[in-house]
């Protein structure tokens, strides 16, 4: 059995660009992969928030309300939901003076059992050490 | 011989990192690897048809067209990116297929080498 | 002159702010340049705060990222569209986005 | 009441700079005034017909509608930037005009205010 | 008569983004816009580089070898053909090291007359001042 | 790790640089990231040219912003996209692109 583990990395900022949002997309696209793919091949997505990026994991997005379009917010929950693995950088989450309180760090409202995780860079460092391939956005 | 491939969610003209990414396509076609091209977000912009050269602006088709001609190169786009974009299937470039993102996961999964250029 | 700037980013256009002079300046953090009035880094606000200004930040570029009225720095004022549309024909003569 | 000239040079969907010029718009005019919109570069994206609205991508076709029918705003695609990119006359959304970048600037002079959002 | 002046401002780097292509190119229809207006008026464009601006005018562009694209040095010479006014920050151009040799600052290879104009940003300011309209790149 | 990193940009990417681990690291500057080998700001060289690193710089954008082998950091060695083939499939396990 082949898994190959690719680590998408967020150091965008979120909307004003699309770059946090098509990783997220892209990640989670991981869910149907199998189609393309042998029998006991499959594809094992990690997600790295680090630097700016972790300010898309602030809680509350309303980018639907005020936009009309799902809110980075959503892509993490749904990413949650389908049991994707989320790091967050605990020292860019000190950086900014945020609390656990104050992230996405689950998707309850929405089943969802998996929670992501503030972790060190170190962490985050041992995911892009074990995994096949890196992308960063 | 290897495979690379390419991710690519820059725009087309206005962003050089397109050209970049079929410059280095060629260069490594030209020693004998394969290249697959996934292009999602604004780098859809390089699957629509009918893009005129001016020397005001990159021009890409050309360039695409002959890395179609070796058969060593095949580029795909994200579908659900480029019909938000008004890009539909009788828009798309000849050569060029149109598929969701698992697509390109899959194409990460048998590549030697991944070069992943995000969005900007 | 009268110059009202749209501030569209977090990480660029802080020197272009530094230099520019004006009479009346107003300074409109949209975009992620609502991350002026709403992060903390180093547990410090922006410097771009500092600059002698009116600041207004657009309610729906701040709530989309997870803001509100309640959590920003106390210099910011809360606008809406509407409200830009009243700063720019009747507050500014001039405006830029940077 | 007065005129506001908009100037977007940014992506459609990539950066939200766009929906911020339409919703600017959108407030303008409910304010009684009116507003020319030019999009050049990666912003003549807004001008291609049959955009499609999805709920992961911000859509703007409709909006840009409701605009056109106030008569009170009207937009303009620079030719050559929309040609470059493979959009022709009949890929053109309907209201939208086409014109060379010397339409904007006469836009500015009957302009009480100009907005000109650079590009990204 | 009425001339009303419009002052480009090119902040950003050249190529990566479209940026200052555009501001370039739109300053250059200045001379095209007659048509749309009443006899006696018209525009008067000033461009100014500032900041990471004044990296665009930098002497020696080959972007039509690498990439077949007109370079921005040829646009800048292009509008000093046409007698536009150029301003370039020296304070930019010092804090680069860079030298006027080092600079696009004619356009005689091309029979332009008029030259660019290394000048303080207060100069620079004064342009911004006096202009109707600013539109910053 | 054997981590090639394509720099992209003069203004951004510095602190994931920073902080990036890699037993080889290479860092090869394209696009604006050229500016890092070829401008001197305030009479210093770029900072990312202190990490424990071997540069390079893709000579067709060097030289599409006016600056030739000949003015470039001591540091960094010129390459060309048929070099950048090499590196990719020779030199360095994962790559990146910031």
């Amino acid at each position: 059995m082949a898994i190959k583990k690719y680590a998408f990395v967020v150091k965008s900022l979120p909307y004003k660009i699309e770059s946090s949002r098509l990783a997220m997309t892209h990640a989670i696209s991981s869910q149907t992969v199998e189609i393309y793919l042998e029998d006991g091949e499959n594809v094992e997505p990690v997600i790295c928030f680090i630097g700016d990026g972790v300010l898309n994991c602030v809680k509350g997005h309303q980018a639907m309300k005020h936009y009309g379009v799902t809110s980075l917010e959503q892509h993490i929950k749904n990413a949650l939901l389908l049991d994707l693995k989320v790091l967050i950088c605990k020292e860019d989450v000190d950086k900014f003076g945020l609390s656990e309180a104050s992230l996405i760090m689950d998707a309850e409202d929405i089943g969802g059992e998996t929670k992501a995780q503030v972790v060190p860079y170190s962490e985050i460092q041992q995911a892009l050490d074990s995994a096949d391939h890196l992308l960063f956005n | 011989m290897s495979k690379l491939t390419i991710g690519c969610f820059s725009s087309l003209v206005g962003s050089m990192s397109l050209d970049f990414a079929v410059k280095l396509s060629k260069a490594a076609v030209e020693k004998g690897h394969s290249v697959d091209m996934w292009v999602s977000g604004n780098a859809t912009m390089l699957s629509k048809k009918g893009q005129r050269a001016f020397k005001d602006y990159s021009a890409l088709a050309k360039p695409l067209e002959e890395l179609f001609a070796t058969g060593k190169f095949q580029a795909t786009a994200c579908e659900a990116c480029a019909e938000a974009r008004g890009y539909h299937k009788d828009d798309t470039m000849a050569g060029f297929k149109r598929h969701s993102m698992d697509w390109y996961l899959a194409s990460c999964f048998s590549a030697d080498k991944v070069l992943h250029i995000g969005g900007d | 002159m009268k110059l009202g700037v749209f501030m569209s980013d977090y990480r660029s256009g802080s020197d272009v702010i530094e230099r520019l002079q004006a009479e009346k300046l107003g300074i409109i953090l949209v975009g992620n340049g609502v991350y002026h009035a709403a992060a903390k880094e180093n547990g410090g606000a922006s410097s771009v705060l500092s600059k002698q200004a009116t600041f207004y930040v657009l309610v729906e570029d701040l709530e989309s990222r997870g803001f509100t009225a309640a959590n920003i720095d106390s210099r910011v004022k809360v606008v809406n569209y509407g409200d830009v549309v009243d700063l720019i024909f009747n507050d500014y003569e001039k405006i830029i986005w940077i």
